[in-house]
């Protein structure tokens, strides 16, 4: 990132100085979110992590242009930074990685990265990889069918392309021109498997096969995701359809605490993604603006870290479910 | 009133729910200017447009899961399955999301959708296009299954269906569309999820059915009593899935008696179920043996009318087993 | 097809003329046949009947290079010129469509179109429309592994590729360079439902993003598919991978024996195909380069007619199963 | 001999096929380099290579339609599904494929392939690590599914499942994987598909159980001599379906009274099954009602430890059932 370039393309993208400090804000909140969730599965009290180190820019980017619960978010697993962005606090995700009955996911029930939130529009996530696909492709059809402008975003790992969810759903956003936009978060990994063996050719231009555009983009560079995602938003709210986004990031941490990346990955190599942590990228960037000096950053962390030892102490103290919670709700009354 | 087929029935059904309700739409393969292989759609696009009676590409997990993202998004899709055969690309998007949406999301979404599916043998259909697909969808809680046989009840229940806040499957057994007609009330009107309904009354034995199977246990009910003086009371669940053990019990204690006839392979099927919730809760009760009649353990009907003719119990096997029952 | 041009054309592909004789007699072998079947439907002895006309020249084109019992086929209930070429007769096909016990395919078990030969390796299709795109790249890994040189060529409608099974398919074929080729013979509709409410895009061009040629031919050119499908058995065979053909034909009948197609595509529009019908159109060129004249054609039609008309009347007398059939064989014994 | 786990059975199982058959290959998701999620397969790589211990795309219907391919063109894979909560993806190409190669090409295409699927509840596994399965499977001739429990078994089963001509569904209860060892025969056996074990000699009542719950019915069996006496049979399937009914029926006339404990959802769950036959085929031996025990009819396990604990049957509850059933 040239600052040069940089400098122009922020405000070609009339984005302000308090934008850039908001999307640094979030970038950062989730990294310290995350790294708790670490320290608490540590302690024995998650005893599951599931995270979004590395993604934050992409995350943070694609989020940007997304207006909380009007437009829809189908989220994966490591989309915390989006998920905060929306408006779920830090105590939200500790009360999900630690399993209590508050939880806003699922009140205990999923594992923790599950998110949903029914007044933000974050649709109910699983596990199963991939069935978020054509969910989203009919909740931009409910808008198109309405003449509404609203849109959606849906987001994965490159794996999640995998699968036949993506393809069905990616041809059927083609045909009917519906506002959905594919975020595919290309973090090299899939588990243990990498990406040579997970994706023939290339993801971004698969989307022309389908005809409409797929953008590849710099997944470490928050700027740049949001440029493309926002690009990709309007399209969709003119009514011209979809847009297929892969963001290039990496996976800085194990694929989650109940792996041991050792087995299948160089120590160097995360040294060398580790160097292009999204987070320092954008705050040297920020330093070279003035937007925010060594100062500011300091300040801005020691809040953000005050706020997540209080949520996270705050959350502990919360009860767990009662035995009796797993016997509903199973249906919805009428 | 007038008479009409089950095929009729649901037809009109899904017109009037489309008339009452702007969120109520249909999506699936060949349901627009075909009206659908069976025809059951057949008017549909004309009266309601493109858009709320879509073409959908050949791909059923999309089918179900855009209809799990309409749902989301204010709509009540009725999605269908051009035959129940071809269900297993969906399997996903129906017992492991739309069936979890409410629960997993502690109650705060829920998945309002329904899933159309014909099922069963027909002559001709051959391996796939003959399955009797229930006993996949029948261990998943969140999901409701109804496989109503006849038009008056079809059509209360597709209403109750879309209606539902729940996805639920929809099973309507192919022979059964043109089989005979029956009077099917004009003004709207429900029939609930989750009642049984008891077709004869009888002394002598119950019989659980559906489907096409229940058209032969019926046939079969009225030549014993006349031939033989059995009086068989004849049980049909409606709803698989949450069942009605009431209706179900009630019948099997009172005559002591029970039977489950089912067009699936036997082993397996739901008439398992069926059959260990009598077992257990009817036991005092009993004077024989819960008795199941089912296809054979062999993958599906054939395509050479030989064999299709042999695999489904006839009215002599029903027979069979009925008087067997009967007179244990 | 320029006279000139094709004849340059043919002997480029080192095709003799009794090569294109060859062609020539299996494509109107099937048209015979399958229209023999449409006459034994009327008469009630045929419960069903569902079609390969107007895609004999994509399929004769296509199998031509296939070398029969070595290399597998996996092919799609509108394929008999293929099966035909490979070594089914007539007779076998009228056995399937009046479900007798002889049926090669099923013994009676399947509707007709569901192919299977164990000593042509014509692997046993179902209906469930697209599961033989997984299978095939299995077994063409298997020729991989032990480093044979066998292909498989794999079948379907333009409706085939809507479904999931068909892209895992084209990823797991790319990513390994498999033996390979997927033949999509797009006739415009499935059953009802026109190309562009089914496919997004290009199905051609999606070979692209997974990293493998895609090529769009004519369908209604036998030469034109040939040689498509040559060169992409010699890629597979040098071990360089896949290749996806889309044949751009017509499905000149009805869906099936079941369907009305009044209710959905204009007769003008039928007519209009008919005009490009590949049987008429190879036997022009044919005639134009010498090689069959008026009367060749009509002996040669003379002769499949005798034939299909004896082997159809044979199959009639075939005895149907027997009702205990059905039992068996679920399990194959060890 | 050594003594090893259930995990382990498993590995060395699948090594020494690999050894006496070139044929046979593993192929899923993080089974390679990682040895698998849950290092069922590790170090197989390395003694195999990629080509014979490959790492697939998270593409469960590719993964098993793959498997067909290569068993279709002599070999004899052996897919992983990484959890069965994934293996819906696959659910097409095992029951209406897989299933049905050989008697839809009247016996000229075999399909020898084994599909392994890690089930069952786990702390922290949640709504979608934690399903039990079975119940989707059951019900289609063709297949077999298989559960062996102990380390043993599960070995010999495995290998077994590989040699046999059909597709094999073979299940391992996750929490069974480390749960204990025991002596593990050193030379090449088989443990045949298709017949029942009984663990455990008794007179007053039959207990049918599998994977993790058969621990806890062992568990409690002993504990019933010891506090009660009384003597409990407790007889394990191994193999689901095709099942070993001769077996389980001549246990039951045995004791007149049966019970099966299962970790699945009760209602629509294998137990129906096992149920309906012991109440048609042992009714005038029973002295009790045939009963089931099994997980309440929600969902699957919560990730929060108090809810998982309240779904899985626990020893208290198994206890209150086989004291209840032992005193009717
Ligand atoms: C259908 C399905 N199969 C397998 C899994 C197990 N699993 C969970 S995450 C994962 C890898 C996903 O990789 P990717 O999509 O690249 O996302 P990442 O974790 O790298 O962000 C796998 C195999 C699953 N959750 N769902
Ligand atoms: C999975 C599945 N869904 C639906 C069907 C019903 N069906 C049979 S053929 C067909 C259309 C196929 O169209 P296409 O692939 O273009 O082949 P064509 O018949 O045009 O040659 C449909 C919907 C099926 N057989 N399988
Ligand atoms: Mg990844
Ligand atoms: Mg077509």
């Amino acid at each position: 990132m040239e600052i040069k370039d940089a400098q122009v393309r922020h405000e070609d993208l009339g984005l302000a100085d308090d934008d850039l400090l908001r999307m640094h804000y979030y970038m950062l909140l989730a990294r310290r979110v995350d790294e708790r969730c670490w320290i608490l599965n540590r302690q024995g009290k998650a005893p599951f992590v599931i995270s979004c180190q590395g993604q934050e820019a992409a995350q943070v980017g694609a989020i940007y242009g997304v207006r909380p619960g009007y437009d829809y978010l189908y989220p994966y697993y490591r989309d915390l930074a989006m998920i905060l962005f929306l408006g779920q606090s830090p105590r939200h995700q500790f009360l999900s990685v630690m399993g209590k009955r508050e939880d806003p996911n699922s009140g205990g029930r999923q594992m923790p990265g599950h998110f949903s939130s029914r007044s933000l529009n974050i649709v109910t996530a699983s596990a199963p990889v991939g069935v978020q696909y054509p969910q989203a492709t009919g909740t931009a059809l409910a808008f198109k069918v309405r003449g509404e402008d609203g849109i959606v975003l849906v987001c994965g790992g490159e794996a999640s392309t995998s699968g036949g969810d993506w393809h069905e759903a990616m041809n059927f956003a083609g045909i009917h021109d519906l506002p959905v936009v594919f975020l595919v978060q290309n973090n090299a990994y899939a588990i243990s498997v990498p990406e040579k063996a997970q994706v023939a050719g290339s993801i971004a231009k698969r989307a022309q096969g389908y005809g409409f555009p797929g953008i590849e983009v710099d997944g470490m560079d928050v700027l740049a995701v949001y440029e493309a995602a926002r690009e990709a938003f309007e399209r969709a709210r003119r009514g011209e359809g979809p847009t297929l986004i892969e963001a290039k990031t990496y996976r800085i941490t194990a694929h989650s605490s109940d792996d041991d990346d050792r087995r299948y990955r160089e120590r160097e190599e995360i040294e060398a993604w580790r160097r292009k942590d999204p987070i320092a990228r954008f705050e040297r960037y920020l330093e070279e603006l003035g937007v925010l000096d060594a100062e500011g950053k300091e300040e801005v962390d020691a809040r953000i870290k005050a706020e997540v030892a209080e949520d996270s102490r705050s959350a502990e103290e919360a009860p767990p479910p009662e035995p009796g919670d797993v016997f509903g709700p199973v249906y919805a009354g009428r | 009133m007038a008479t009409k087929s089950l095929l009729q029935a649901i037809g009109e059904g899904l017109a009037e729910e489309m008339r009452l309700d702007d969120t109520v739409m249909v999506l699936g393969e060949d349901v627009g200017r075909a009206g659908g292989v069976f025809r059951v759609t057949q008017g549909l696009q004309d009266e309601f447009g493109r858009d709320r009676v879509m073409d959908t590409p050949l791909a059923e997990s999309l089918i179900v899961g855009a209809a799990i993202g309409l749902s989301v998004n204010g709509m009540r899709p009725v999605a269908e399955i051009q035959f129940g055969d071809f269900i297993p690309p969906a399997f996903d998007q129906i017992v492991n999301e739309a069936a979890r949406f409410h629960y997993r999301s502690n109650g705060a979404w829920t998945c309002p959708i329904t899933i159309r599916a014909p099922y069963g043998a027909v002559h001709g259909g051959a391996l796939y296009h003959s399955q009797s697909i229930e006993a996949w969808f029948c261990n998943t809680p969140g999901l409701k299954v109804v496989a109503p046989t006849f038009p008056a009840d079809a059509k209360g229940m597709l209403k109750s269906a879309i209606r539902d806040p729940n996805p639920v499957l929809f099973l309507e057994h192919k022979r059964t569309y043109r089989l005979l007609k029956e009077e099917v009330p004009d003004e709207d009107y429900e029939v609930p999820i989750g009642e049984a309904k008891v077709h004869r009354k009888g002394e002598d034995i119950t019989v659980v059915s559906y489907g096409f199977m229940l058209h032969t246990v019926l046939e079969v009910a009225e030549k014993l009593s006349e031939k033989h003086g059995v009086e068989a009371e004849v049980v049909e669940p409606r709803t698989l899935y949450p069942l009605d053990k009431e209706t179900i019990l009630r019948s099997a204690k009172k005559t002591g008696k029970a039977l489950i006839v089912v067009e699936a392979n036997l082993t397996g099927s739901f008439s398992g179920e069926i059959s260990a919730l009598v077992a257990r809760e009817a036991f005092e009760w009993l004077d024989a043996p819960v008795m199941r009649l089912g296809a054979p353990d062999v993958p599906a009907v054939a395509f050479a009318r030989p064999m299709m003719d042999a695999f489904v119990p006839d009215a002599a096997k029903v027979e069979k087993v009925m008087l067997e029952l009967a007179r244990y």
